[in-house]
């Protein structure tokens, strides 16, 4: 067995170990062990991606000295490796992105509980992303929620307190019944590893043994990483637990943690219950039709918002409908469309993020549209990085929105059902129309001069020099969308190939 | 020699994105004295850049056909670049008018203020617009389409006022929300279509479209209404009219000549080029677009009829020429097509000529209000008399270009099988044309013959500096003389007619 | 501006924090001031009348059904909505578990091979008696990693949320840990004697049960919950003064952080020699002995020591937010 | 669908099913963070309960080696007590962070309704 093959198992120890091993360093001796670890982390990711395409089969890694059924197990294919790639590229980047803001907003005291918080987020999405038993998968979404929280009101006032006790009820109903619903498939199949369960739930399937339990545990599952993640209905703490804990925390929450749990649904659909058994179940109509209303209402509310970081929370609520919509077209190409999407939301999302605060901070850290007029003449770096990260967003060819806007036309035009091809693209469109109306009236804000505002309001002029950090992280935000919306086709074959050695 | 095709595309672009770079330099000291000084560098370098990039594109044009492709976006996806006919015809065209306005549109910024940012956008849009025109499929003339649309924008709101914002605001959304029914054209046409290259008479893949003609009709619906809001076509015209009165003269100039131009180019292509004239020959939507642009016609004469505000006032007429033009393509009868592309050239000389007239009498003694410019004439005879040659053109007053088209046009619509709305068609055409005279001619008859002695009219200047009549003049001189020997521009016509039928 | 610092240095200084938290401005976007300061009594009077105003405002906002209709309309859905859901929710988990395998027989899918080897071969493989730590130890030893790391991430929010950072801002909490302490020890006879009987037995207890969670019920959980009890009886009978001189904030940091290590440390030597194969060095001893099965006892003790250091944090957080 | 005869045998379980609606009902409805959190530890224990009762086989012991049995006639399955003791855990872990997150939300706005702490955020925006 080839020494790369232990890499993914190394990345979640060495993250996991980081956790504790920052509670006893000072704030500043954190940073750096963190940021150290997640480069480590995405350089030994990037090697297990290398070693997968070239042998182009996933293989699974014992967690002890039992075989399969017995012990635990992870599981290594392409699309875990570059998940988990592009996953601590930009956790780095947001990590360095919103230092300034952690050294002004956050006490000197818990500096170092706050990368004690990342560690631990990083090391259970690894885990997510790798993992082949279901159980383990519940323990570290736990974990997930707790560190999300720590990370979301870290940063302590009382919109962040009251959002992460929103945060906090959603996410445990939603664990509830993840839970519930794992107990229910352990007894029916009376495995908790996915490839044994799968088994078990094929020969069910045929036999016609213990359907309605199935499909309960099949709706519970679903349900409870819906919640989590913030579909429409469910998304009512996510605007306020964005919009004010510090900003390296809202980019992390919208562009990966939200991300976590859909990978962890893809997952559960392709390795655990079946794809096929899933499309029979018709659970993926109700995932598409909360996707669409989610993409519709996301934007509305983001149209309504003047704060501009709740703004852009509001449009990830949308973004998260188109993902759950390309889930719901049950097709293959729907899903490979999600995927990709959720790499390009989160190119662009946290480059929003940081473009945004680098907005505001030269706007006297005001949110509100009325004081960010002309912003990006006064923080130059940041207007671009938040006009091409609009128009990714808005789908603007040469930018990873449109790519991924036109993978879910074409797998909406895969579909059979023509009602549902013809709704996708006509809420695709609507919600395009949205999100432009919204981003564009941003962008001419802050493009439009105020130069008498900016003196009386005595806001700073900010040079690219004056944020080195945020300008790196910025620089890299914005190459990444270039690049997922110029050379998307091999990307797009390593998601094509990885679904296929998913299952 | 592709590389030829470049050239035009890029220089513009980096000269302009180097000016705005400059310019936005400039806005950090923020100081306003240091934002009225202009500095002496930049007319040569924004001149120079013109000549050189039209003088590219003359010969990238003008040398045979000849395409390049420069990357693959996606798979099977390439932004390529082609020269053919109708190319050639909209590239000539953009370039003459560009020039010539830059030439007005330096004395007239010069009160504006702003000139860098203001030239600056002016290289990169038409940098832009040669790759709209050259563009050699959908999806690159999607992303030159957006490109314009976002890059034109500023020229709108330059002088950053509220209701110029609001105008912008309001430019954008409309465009915004076309290009995204273009968008869903452009995917629903990926899937039963050849290729998204623009072949002469189209690439419907006739065994994909089997039993799927309704879905790729609405598409093509989709994508002419879509793209008719640039052209400002009926449903969604209203952006036309709030832009252009905001705009300063040159901007509007350009903006209703050439830019609205933009959608009839990408209507051209996605009808002739795509999708193909048969596909839509004798279905609702060939009978919804002509009574649209029908509509279009008419409504558009009547609103500038009684609009009081000179600018508008022509906005209103380009909503109904335009239209003209896509009556003409509506048809699908190779006269009709002939009457349009003739169209499309008479339209952006006479229509620029028109706004830069109601710009110099801005810019010489503020007056935009009509009812303002009496006895004008007095003052201002050169300016008056351009203006006059350009409104007979435009009415369609034989030898004047105007006649021509308008001729074509009318045969068109006789041999078209499209029955009533044919003769319908002529009716409105004839009345519209009425209409031109009833809004344009008046201001000529106040400002030469008016009661008031010439002491009493209370206009400041006289004639305007050579540098903005000029080019006035020879807009007018266009105007005319291609009415009064046509036939080569007819002929250039008829035969990309006839090729893409 | 007439200070000569510009406006973000001075924000960044002691003499803004206090002149903010004096003044008791709080601002939500910011959000630097979070608890309310300390007032004076002269402002006792206009803190009433505030919370008269809240008390209207939510007879206004909240509670006044009758006349705020939209609220009353948002409730009225709201709940009629959870409570449908609810409903469909138990009627669905009903409606499932009457079809599943029934209590208690043996023949279901649940008693399958896996079960089955982690009985009959258990001892041998792990060489632990108790088959249930075996399992959680050594078997799925990988979940039981992440549950001791999700306990580790409770406490640190628990610091976030609760810590009163004795160099940092100090308003209404510090004042009340001040009170607390001086109130401190409640010389309450009665608790302290039965304390002075009941502790060193109870944490004793506690160490036994981790020691030999491998031999019989019992494990590092439950043991360090006992003696995280038996620490916590001692803290309520003689107060934190005593508390202090052996059990502070590093001493639970480092503790849990050479446990955690340990575990970490453990864990991956065996899951890296199980998956390359190699065969581990460690050995299982005879089963039965206190001495024996591998890694097992170690773990053990490392989770006791976790768990104990959390339970008593979380209580001395909840207490008085600080050791 | 409905099998009573076997919801009847499975009382336990339904018990389970119905405590932890219960529970959820109590997350959603209650306004009260206290009764809140007592409803997510309801929501807990069912799972608990539920997973008890699908390890349990009628007449067998406890999954610890007694004098050398090790036929699986003898104990009854070991999983989901680990699962059990896992799930306990982090309900432990899960209630602690609630209950420091009220005690915040109270120490700052001296209530424990939460519709009463909104309006007071929504109060202190303006």
């Amino acid at each position: 067995m080839a020494f790369v093959q232990n890499l993914p198992f190394i990345c979640i120890l060495l993250s996991l170990f980081t956790g504790p091993l920052s509670s006893i360093l000072s704030g500043k001796m954190t940073k750096k062990l963190n940021l150290v670890m997640i480069t480590a982390v995405g350089i030994m990711s990037a090697m297990v991606l290398a070693f997968t395409v070239k042998s182009g089969e996933a293989y699974t890694y014992m967690m002890g000295h039992f075989p399969a059924p017995w012990g635990n197990e992870i599981r290594v294919g392409v699309l875990e490796a570059l998940l988990a790639t592009v996953f601590s590229v930009i956790m780095l980047l947001c990590i360095v992105g919103g230092s300034k803001e952690r050294e002004e907003e956050l006490e000197s005291t818990k500096q170092n509980l706050y990368y004690i918080m990342a560690n631990l987020l990083f090391c259970s999405l690894l885990a997510l992303i790798y993992t082949n038993d279901i159980f383990t998968a519940y323990v570290f979404v736990e974990i997930n929620t707790i560190s999300a929280c720590g990370l979301i009101m870290i940063r302590q006032n009382g919109r962040t307190i009251e959002a992460s006790m929103r945060y906090m009820i959603m996410s445990l109903l939603g664990s509830g019944l993840l839970l519930l619903g794992i107990c229910f498939l352990y007894d029916l199949t009376g495995h908790l590893l996915m490839s044994n369960i799968k088994e078990q739930v094929q020969i069910l399937a045929a036999t016609g043994e213990y359907q309605i339990p199935l499909l309960v545990c099949i709706t519970l599952m679903t349900v409870g990483l819906a919640i989590k993640s913030a579909l429409y209905p469910f998304h009512t703490w996510l605007p306020d637990a964005y919009g004010y804990s510090t900003m390296s925390s809202s980019a992390i929450l919208s562009s990966l943690v939200s991300k976590g749990y859909i990978i962890l649904l893809i997952k559960i659909y392709y390795r655990v219950i079946g794809i096929d058994v899933i499309r029979a179940s018709k659970i993926t109509n109700v995932l598409f039709v909360f996707g669409l209303v989610g993409m519709v209402m996301g934007s509305v509310n983001a149209i309504k918002e003047n704060n501009i970081r709740r703004m852009i929370a509001y449009s990830s609520v949308a973004q998260i409908g188109y993902i759950y919509m390309g889930l719901g077209l049950g097709s293959e190409i729907g899903v490979i469309a999600s995927v990709f999407h959720i790499l390009s939301h989160a190119a662009s999302k946290a480059l929003l993020f940081v473009a945004a605060s680098g907005i505001t901070r030269a706007s006297g850290k005001n949110k509100d549209f009325a004081s960010l007029t002309g912003a990006g003449f006064r923080n130059r770096l940041a207007g671009i990085a938040f006009t091409i990260g609009s128009l990714s967003m808005v789908g603007f060819p040469t930018f990873a929105g449109f790519i991924s806007k036109f993978w879910f036309a074409q797998a909406a035009f895969e579909n059979a059902n023509h009602t549902k091809t013809m709704l996708a693209l006509i809420v695709l469109i609507i919600s395009t129309v949205l999100n432009a109306l919204y981003f564009m009236k941003t962008v001419i804000r802050i493009y439009t001069p105020a130069p008498a505002l900016a003196k009386e309001k005595n806001y700073q002029n900010i040079t690219v020099r004056g944020q080195a950090p945020k300008s790196f992280a910025m620089i890299c935000f914005v190459a990444m969308n270039f690049m997922l919306g110029m050379c998307s086709d091999p990307i797009m074959k390593l998601i094509q190939s990885g679904l296929e050695m998913f299952g | 020699m592709g590389i030829w095709i470049l050239l035009p595309i890029i220089l513009p672009i980096v000269t302009g994105m180097y000016l705005l770079i400059s310019s936005f330099l400039k806005h950090l000291k923020s100081t306003e004295s240091e934002l009225k000084t202009a500095d002496g560098s930049l007319k040569p370098v924004v001149l120079l850049t013109l000549i050189v990039s039209v003088a590219a594109a003359f010969y990238a044009s003008w040398t045979g056909d000849k395409s390049i492709t420069l990357f693959y976006l996606m798979k099977d996806i390439p932004i390529c670049f082609k020269v053919d006919a109708v190319a050639a015809l909209f590239v000539t065209v953009v370039s003459i008018v560009w020039l010539l306005v830059g030439f007005y549109a330096f004395p007239y910024m010069s009160h504006e203020g702003e000139e860098k940012r203001y030239f600056g956008f002016y290289l990169v849009v038409y940098g832009v617009l040669m790759g709209l025109n050259f563009s050699g499929n959908l999806v690159t003339l999607y992303l030159f389409y957006e490109l314009m649309t976002v890059t034109s924008m500023p020229m709108v709101l330059h002088n950053g006022s509220r209701e110029a914002i609001m105008a912008a605001l309001k430019y954008l959304f409309y465009s915004m929300c076309g290009a995204y029914m273009a968008l869903f054209g452009i995917f629903v046409l990926n899937k039963y279509c050849d290729t998204l290259a623009f072949v002469a008479g189209g690439s419907l893949n006739t065994v994909l479209a089997q039993g799927n003609e309704t879905i790729i009709l609405i598409a093509v619906m989709a994508m002419l209404i879509g793209f008719g809001v640039k052209a400002g076509m009926l449903p969604l015209h209203a952006w036309l009219p709030a832009a252009h009165p905001v705009a300063p003269a040159p901007a509007s100039a350009v903006l209703s000549s050439i830019i609205v131009k933009g959608g009839v180019l990408a209507i051209v292509r996605v009808v002739y080029y795509v999708v193909g004239a048969d596909v839509i020959r004798g279905t609702w939507v060939q009978y919804a677009w002509l009574i649209l642009s029908l509509l279009t016609v008419f409504m558009g004469s009547m609103l500038a009829y009684r609009e009081p505000v000179f600018k508008k006032r022509l906005a209103y007429s380009t909503v109904s020429q335009v239209s003209y033009i896509l009556f003409g393509l509506a048809v699908l009868t190779p006269a009709g097509i002939t009457g349009a592309l003739l169209h499309v050239v008479f339209h952006a000389f006479i229509k620029c000529t028109l706004f830069l007239t109601a710009g110099i009498f801005i810019f010489q003694c503020g007056k935009s209000r009509v009812d303002e410019l009496e006895g004008i004439g007095k003052c201002m005879p050169k300016t008056l008399w351009c203006y006059t040659f350009a409104a007979l053109a435009l009415i369609g007053i034989p030898p004047a270009s105007g006649f021509i088209s308008k001729w074509y046009l009318a045969q068109g619509a006789f041999d078209s099988q499209i029955g009533i709305l044919g003769w319908g068609g002529i009716v409105v055409l004839l009345l519209s044309a009425l209409l031109t005279a009833g809004y344009l001619l008046p201001i000529t008859m106040k400002g030469f013959f008016t009661e008031k002695k010439t002491e009493e009219l209370e206009f400041e200047k006289g004639e305007p500096p050579m540098a903005m009549l000029m080019p006035l003049m020879i807009l007018a001189f266009l105007a005319m003389i291609l009415g009064v020997l046509p036939s080569g521009m007819i002929d250039y016509a008829a035969q990309i007619a006839a090729t893409i039928l | 501006m007439s200070r000569k610092l510009s406006n973000n240095e001075y924000q960044k200084t002691r003499g803004f924090r206090f002149r903010q938290w004096f003044d008791g401005t709080k601002d939500p976007y910011l959000g630097e001031v979070e608890m309310k300061p300390v007032r004076d009594l002269s402002t006792a009077t206009q803190i009433t009348s505030e919370k008269k105003s809240d008390k209207k405002m939510f007879l206004e906002l909240v509670y006044d059904m009758k006349h705020n209709t939209q609220v009353k309309l948002f409730r009225r859905l709201y709940n009629a909505f959870a409570v449908l859901f609810c409903l469909l929710l138990v009627a669905m988990l009903l409606a499932a578990v009457s079809n599943l395998p029934l209590i208690g027989v043996a023949d279901k899918p649940v008693n399958n091979e896996v079960s089955q080897r982690y009985i009959e071969n258990g001892l041998q493989e792990t060489g632990s008696v108790n088959i249930v730590t075996g399992m959680i130890l050594d078997y799925r030893a990988f979940d039981t990693l992440g549950e001791s790391h999700v306990l580790f991430a409770a406490t640190c929010t628990v610091l976030i949320l609760l810590r009163v950072d004795k160099k940092g801002r100090k308003d209404k909490i510090a004042e009340q840990a001040m009170n607390d302490r001086l109130k401190e020890p409640k010389n309450d006879k009665v608790l302290q004697g039965v304390a002075k009987i009941l502790v060193p037995p109870i944490i004793i207890f506690g160490v036994y049960v981790i020691l030999f969670g491998h031999l019989g019920p019992g494990g590092g959980f439950s043991g360090g919950a006992i003696i995280g009890a038996g620490l916590i009886l001692y803290l309520e009978a003689f107060g934190f003064a005593k508390t202090e001189r052996f059990f502070k904030e590093s001493t639970y940091k480092k503790t849990s952080l050479g446990a955690l290590t340990c575990y970490c440390l453990c864990k991956s030597y065996s899951f890296y020699t199980g998956a390359n194969h190699i065969h581990s060095i460690i050995p299982l001893g005879t089963p039965g002995m206190i001495l024996s099965s591998g890694l097992i006892l170690i773990l053990n003790i490392c989770v006791g020591i976790v768990v104990a250091g959390t339970m008593y944090t979380f209580y001395a957080m909840f207490r008085k937010g600080g050791y | 669908m409905m099998n009573l005869t076997n919801l009847l045998a499975n009382y336990g379980e339904a018990a389970a099913m119905i405590l932890f609606g219960i529970g959820f009902t109590n997350l959603l409805l209650q306004n009260n963070l206290i009764k809140k959190i007592i409803g997510l530890n309801i929501m807990d224990t069912a799972v608990y309960l539920f997973l008890a009762l699908k390890g349990y086989i009628a007449g067998r012991q406890a999954p610890i080696v007694v004098d050398g049995v090790q036929s699986v006639e003898a104990y009854i399955n070991p999983i989901p007590s680990g699962l059990v003791l896992t799930g306990i855990v982090v309900s432990v872990s899960v209630s602690a962070l609630m209950l420091s997150l009220t005690i915040r939300l109270y120490r700052r706005y001296h209530t424990l309704n939460f519709d009463e702490i909104t309006t007071m955020i929504k109060k202190e925006e303006k």
